[in-house]
């Protein structure tokens, strides 16, 4: 299965650096004998495999992985990590993500042996560092959203979907009264209506009105006995702050339905506003996104979900919690609905969070929130004349603004837009989310990014509009100057290719 | 006060006054008075990083069981392998760490390929023709399978053997509540699963781990008969450092295979984040939850990498989605393949088998040991369980003062009594040899072993 | 004397990943009242400093650094670094260098703190661990060289070779005849001459023979009562071993002179032959180069010198020293020169050497200048046709080919090659160096570099003849892939542009 | 056996037979037999990563005096600073770590334009117009001034301050040896340069230390008349924190500005690799020492940096060069920019006077204890002698003791008696505060001196 000639390790014509070559698979580099590791020297005899195990069970074939010599898989990672796109290297404005810069900081916490090295299922006697560090953060988190009480183990924003909707079920379960629908406006992330169906409810949905915002009377008539709940974002997924949300509250829950806060746009709120007060129930966070954790490429994240106090009884378990003496240890809520995480969740992530909200402090979170609004704002406002707003008001965090009058006009469309804006030397904005939004571009500058930075992009954005008039062509076939040109998406679904080993075939 | 904010009093204003506002509150002006807090949120005001650094020295030093302070002997799927500088050093790349989910594949290629490198070894190691981009962890990995096996046989049954990891168990219970699935825990007898206890028939998957939790090697054939007699998915969940030298999922015949990838580079983390490996047959592959990157190319005709089936997640088919994960594990696979590219072919063989070595040599001292006594007789492979005369939990503590993690208590992972060990729980320790523990390492265990139950 | 408008942190056309544009500099990107800095809270009260300190010792104005984000900081150095060619991207055969792959072992083994967070000027008794690391670094040193002693002062190679010639001048002082010059040969490095003048001789120059070797009858023909010694690598720079070496040390040391050894192509002969063994006296390492501890962009280095038995009353001090007790201390050579280097050493340097060599063993260490050689040989016979080796037969660990042949065919030069081994995704090799050769080009592959490598690497060289035969043009302007193309040298001197404040002058 | 080699057997015995040999022996056949080794290196085999890890374990444990262990009062030039992880992520990023000297400018601009940079922020910080790319460190730094300065003006006479610290003047009379350069030391009187003790007539250089080696501010007027008096060029030692907020060596008049950079980002690290920071006035120029970027402009006029002036160089000028220097700091110098980008303009003004005022507090404590007395009744800046009544070496054992690395010993520094102390050197402590000490440490301190002394 290895390449019969192995490619170079050592050229680095893919480096953007020097060339436009593709970068070798570490498959393709792999040469017979040779090797990498090195293992300790542990002085334990080498009896042979087959005498402590039935040959039953081993593997009369080698499985072969790749042979590179240690030098070779720093050049290929490395090259590798040069054609990836970061937020270290510049502005990453996608809406829905809040590519806000990650302190190093909080990763330098994270790697701390005293954190990082402790197995999960040490006795919580010899793990007391992390018990106190994971009530803090819950009793932190609970004070940001307004909830009394706290899981940490969802590994996601979806996870934490998930869990809050069996919440939900374990709720209404409890009164007797399971309960068939769960309210979702039309504007919501797609993990809503999937978490919801896992969650074994039924998806209704709910149109947006003109402003943008959840359609009342829609809700109201949507309303009935058999809804469970409602999930929403608030700001919701095109930046704006649903103003009537103590009127759905009311709503909601004078059928005896529940709300849910999807809490990937916390960004935007805190210490503004807080779902509790709201009148939410159940709140997820993305820590990965409010918290500055890194996104990793699309993961680890860390979803915790939040409570009020009447299903908090319900919370997945073991919890870690603070005991009377001071010290802490694992209990179960009452009725918890289980375990939603093989361990106690992606407790770096965790850590790193709370980092990051002890370096701001609640005063620090506020400005966050202002900041990254009064950012969204002004580049909403800055871009009217270009792509206009979505929804032409004082918008939360980020703005979905619209490329239809450049397609109308020129026939250049939002994903035009937002290729050649990698030219331009920026990430893309999201684009066609929300689903309700022609053309969709949707920005979330984030509060690390400076005017400076902004004026800079809506320069860039500027630029393209005119090429759009003077070249429209040459926008359909950006971006040009990156590793890779315009890649064939549908080719890829068509002849599914997913491992070296289909490809060789 | 800290932030890592940019902007001047100077620039703040200018800001406003271009939106024709005065003050940062007025961008708040239209959100209902009546919600808005008054007074900011209720916690201490920020601090430096010095100054936070000194508050997480009071977590550090609270924490006894780190590896550098006690040697680890515990597994249970989280073990104490040898992470390389090489690796740590390549995994931290601030460009792999601070990308999003490549959704531009043109400037992305690198996070892509890893991916697609690392789909390429977990495929090979299950045996299967293609692995996803990741799931969150082993357990959550498991439950994605149940919810495969019902799309794909339409059915909600599901049996699974208790040598499954007891929190793995836990986990699919839970996320049972919501899908409705029926679970059926089928007993282990002397170390292996009972299949003969227990009914399969109208099952959607039959579930085996390999090894199971404690350790033990069970012949899958019987599974895989079961499974096929009745019309169920066979869902084997394997160890995968193990997966370097023992069959494979795919050879023992199953159709999904799941694992914990923490092995893989990752540090034990107080469980998270891990990695949940997950692969299929093709048949399976429109059901495959989570992203999976294909090759393709560009508009230049170079090879390219892409996320691809794309018509299975979240973002487009929304409630009909194969699953609702979005953010995935990917800082974890592209570690795992790096840190699988570091041991090659041969290493991870070699990894595997000192694990067995070591485990098998630890084991026979031990059970030397007045009053430890087997669990069972079956073949085990880099983990073990012993009864001891006593509490597991008692005897753990006393070894825990003398620098030595033991393992752990059955008891406390099973969360009480469970279908896997038939008499007194409480009494059974788990433990886990890695290649990491030296001879010295290992004599000194038996040493304290000894003493803490005599 | 800030930028009037500041270019944006957040824009990110400068990484190669995205484009051609230039990086801001720091200054460009300041913005009055930005910061990123964030110090520990101590407690000490705040007394204005002119209450401390006289108001004449304080300065008037505020020195204008620069001011940005923690944000645009990183973004800043990270696109920098994409813009800067590495060892860890790809192939350096850069003669003369040894541009081998560093294990990051060793870098990981230089950040613990238990080494790198030691004052040097602790007390002997606190620091034990460091004395035993530098005494057990000099032991190993003087069994690699064949020397009976060593100081590891010197920062890098060059100030080995000063510290080498006082030793050889305290040595010749002290037996009452200093004399007057030392011989080089002509295909020495700058910094031998140079050094030579520092230690206050006078160079007489040795010509090479045909055979690329030291004419060892100019030799004794320049020998003479009032030659100190003479200066050899061995191999030598134009990577072939001074077959003569017993004869040459005969010759210098009938006359009372001593044999100094640049040890920069150390790596050529590790476990095969000993300096000492050749009749060398005094030896300088490059610990960068040999023992693959980092060269950081132009240093930090570390340069070791070892000397026999006879001079090592003579070496700088205080040293590292075992006490019979087995504790160690500080000690001074009885008639040290006295300190070279303001503390101990480049320690971090030296404890990356150890660890480098500790991984290797005795065993090791050979098999790298076994390889290193096989490399050499195998790339110098492979590019035989294309670019033959000044001088045609084995060499050592690199190799000295001559452009010659392209320039009188095709007019294109050395540097034109090496400039096009950019655009085919190599570093270039050394140019024009040694100045004995035509056109030379010096390749250094290494032993970590792959066969697969090396075979690219000629392809390429191939493919740069045929384009020399189709387009020579095309190569004076190469490279153009790069992110920027030809520099213009002579403009830099011309103009000279040194800081910020003289490009806004 | 472990080494980092890529070659299979297979590899070398083609690579061998392409070359004709059928040994890697037969490579060094052309070496006489008589100077070859028989039997390899007399040293221990190898042994992997892991294992040497364990060695070094040995080491790092028999230090005491690490800063996580000990509260560091030491400074003479070597300062515990805070380094924040941003600074120490981007400084050890691979591309800036495992370059070369930046030999072609094209793949090169990462590095020299953070040594452009670089030399900026130097210039600003010395007052004067150029400053190179780095020396080894501030010691010889000091000696590259000299042979400038003998270079500059044809002499050899070099009349230097006692008050610069004892390790420079060590090494610049080691160096004198080979450059014959006479080296006058002026003493100090109450802590201050006794100029007119010296007779600087015919001097090539008149060098001074700002603050000096025991924290002192002496007033250069003198100095600087002395100079212009002699036709001597004015050379300034300076603290470069102490820069962010004094007057500058240009300010007072300096022709050459030399310093020790470690506190700009570098660790402790035992003593190096540190930073020698060098500038000077442009009529210098072309005997500054080491090497220079500039900035120029590509074939497509794009702004570019390349290392310039290269005709004073070793590998051009050979014996006639400036100076011998080839491989330098690089790595500090790019870590040095990062690290003055992190604190900017305002950061390092707060880290200069914070370290002034802890140090101010701490003298003044420590002047109250019993038999504690004054070196000088001159002002200081941040760090400071004190005269003790017994053996300064022996109370900072004792401090040891209780986890504090007290200050420096004079008399060690010195290797003796000093001109710059003219009573007994064996009782004068030397202490260092950082902006890094708590007050709490401060009064800690002062307890331990008090126990220590009485
Ligand atoms: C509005 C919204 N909800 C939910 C999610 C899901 O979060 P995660 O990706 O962490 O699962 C996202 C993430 O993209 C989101 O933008
Ligand atoms: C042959 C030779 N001698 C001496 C030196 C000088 O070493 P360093 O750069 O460490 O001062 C070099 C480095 O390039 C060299 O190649």
């Amino acid at each position: 299965m290895m390449a019969a000639k192995a490619l170079p390790g050592g050229r680095a014509a893919s480096a953007p650096l020097l060339g436009h070559d593709i970068e070798p698979t570490i498959f393709e580099m792999s040469v017979a004998g040779r090797a990498a590791y090195q293992l300790r020297t542990t002085g334990v005899a080498a009896t042979p495999l087959n005498e402590l195990v039935p040959s039953t069970h081993l593997n009369p074939d080698v499985v072969p992985l790749a042979e590179v010599s240690e030098r070779d898989l720093v050049a290929h990672f490395t090259r590798l990590s040069h054609r990836q796109f970061s937020v270290d290297l510049g502005a990453y404005p996608l809406g829905s993500c809040t590519m806000k810069y990650n302190p190093k900081f909080c990763d330098a916490v994270a790697a701390d042996p005293g954190l990082n090295s402790v197995h999960p299922g040490a006795p919580a006697e010899l793990t007391q560092g992390w018990l106190d560090l994971l009530v803090t953060l819950e009793e932190t988190l609970c004070v940001i959203t307004g909830m009394s009480a706290a899981t940490l183990q969802p590994s996601a924003g979806a996870a934490g979907e998930l869990t809050g909707l069996l919440l939900m079920r374990a709720f209404h379960t409890a009164n007797g009264d399971p309960r068939r629908r769960v309210l979702i406006p039309d504007s919501a992330h797609g993990t809503n209506p999937a978490s919801v169906t896992l969650g074994g409810y039924e998806v209704t949905t709910i149109s947006s009105n003109d402003r943008g915002l959840v359609d009342l009377d829609a809700l109201k008539a949507a309303l009935g006995p058999d809804v469970a709940g409602i999930m929403l974002t608030n700001p919701n997924t095109v930046g704006l702050f649903e103003e009537e949300i103590t009127e759905i509250a009311t709503a909601v829950h004078d059928v005896g339905g529940l709300l849910y806060y999807d809490g990937a746009n916390l960004n935007a709120i805190l210490g503004v506003v807080r779902p509790g007060d709201m009148g939410f129930d159940i709140v997820h966070m993305n820590l990965h996104k409010t918290f500055a954790t890194p996104h990793g490429g699309g993961g680890p994240g860390a979803g915790p979900v939040a409570v009020s106090s009447r299903l908090a009884e319900f919370l997945p378990g073991p919890k870690a919690t603070r005991l009377a003496d001071g010290t802490f240890d694992w209990t179960t809520p009452a009725r918890s609905i289980g375990r939603v995480h093989g361990w106690h969740g992606n407790a770096m992530v965790l850590a790193r969070a709370l980092a990051y909200i002890d370096v701001h402090g609640g005063d620090g979170l506020t400005r966050v929130a202002q900041h990254a609004v009064l950012n969204a704002n002004w580049l909403r406002k800055r871009l009217s004349a270009t792509l206009p707003a979505a929804y032409d008001r004082t918008c939360m965090h980020e703005c979905v603004l619209t490329a239809a009058p450049l397609k109308a006009k020129y026939g250049v469309r939002g994903l035009d837009v937002a290729k050649a804006l990698l030219e331009e030397g920026f990430h893309s904005p999201t684009v066609y989310f929300p689903l309700i939004v022609d053309e969709a571009l949707m920005f979330e500058p984030t509060e690390t990014e400076s005017l400076q930075t902004l004026e800079s992009l809506a320069e860039a954005i500027e630029r393209i509009e005119r090429r759009a008039a003077s070249d429209p062509e040459s926008l359909h076939r950006a971006p040009q100057t990156t590793p890779v040109s315009r890649v064939d998406e549908a080719r890829a679904a068509r002849h599914l290719v997913a491992t070296e080993d289909a490809a060789q075939r | 006060m800290a932030d890592y904010l940019p902007h001047t009093p100077d620039e703040v204003a200018a800001m406003l006054g271009f939106l024709g506002m005065d003050s940062l509150d007025q961008l708040f002006a239209h959100i209902p008075a009546a919600v808005r807090l008054s007074q900011g949120l209720d916690l201490p005001a920020g601090m430096s990083e010095p100054d936070v650094a000194a508050v997480f020295e009071r977590f550090t030093d609270a924490n006894r069981a780190t590896t550098t302070d006690m040697t680890c002997f515990a597994g249970a799927g989280a073990y104490d392998h040898e992470i390389p500088a090489v690796v740590k050093m390549l995994g931290s790349r601030s460009e792999f760490v601070t990308a999003y989910t490549p959704y531009q594949p043109e400037v992305a290629q690198g996070v892509l390929q890893a991916i697609f490198e690392y789909q390429t070894l977990i495929s090979r190691l299950s045996g299967l023709p293609i692995a996803n981009a990741s799931l969150y962890d082993g357990a959550t990995a498991l439950v994605e399978a149940l919810n495969l096996a019902a799309g794909a046989t339409g059915r909600s049954k599901m049996v699974i053997s208790s040598g499954v990891h007891p929190h793995w168990r836990a986990v699919a219970r839970t996320f049972a509540k919501g899908t409705g699935h029926e679970i059926v825990e089928a007993p282990l007898k002397d170390g292996v699963t009972d299949w003969a206890g227990v009914d399969a028939s109208g099952a959607a998957a039959v579930v085996a781990a390999y090894p199971n939790y404690l350790g033990i090697l069970e012949d899958l054939t019987a599974a895989k008969q079961m499974a096929v007699a009745d019309g169920a998915l066979l869902v084997i969940g394997a160890d995968p450092v193990a997966a370097g030298v023992l069959k494979t999922a795919g050879q023992w015949g199953a159709d999904v295979f799941v694992g914990e990838g923490q092995p893989f580079g990752t540090a034990l983390s107080y469980g998270g984040p891990y990695l949940g490996l997950f692969a299929c047959t093709l048949e399976q592959i429109r059901r495959l939850p989570g992203r999976i990157v294909g090759e393709t190319v560009d508009s230049n005709d170079r090879r390219s990498f892409v996320t691809t089936l794309r018509a299975r997640e979240q973002d487009i088919r929304r409630e009909k989605a194969t699953s609702n994960v979005c953010t995935n594990q990917t800082l974890m696979a592209v570690t795992a393949a790096i840190q699988l590219g570091w041991l090659g072919t041969y290493g991870l063989r070699e990894v595997a088998t000192r694990c067995a070595q070591g485990a098998h040599y630890l084991y026979d001292q031990l059970l030397a040991i007045d009053g430890v006594r087997a669990v069972s007789t079956q073949p085990f492979f880099r983990e073990f369980a012993v009864r001891l005369p006593e509490s597991a939990l008692g005897v753990l503590h006393r070894m825990a003062d003398e620098g030595v993690l033991g393992g752990l208590a059955v008891s406390a992972l099973a969360g009480g009594s469970d279908p896997s060990i038939d008499d007194d729980i409480d009494d059974v320790l788990l433990v886990a040899v890695t290649e990491r523990r030296t001879r010295a390492e290992l004599d000194n265990y038996v040493d304290l072993l000894r003493k803490a139950v005599s």
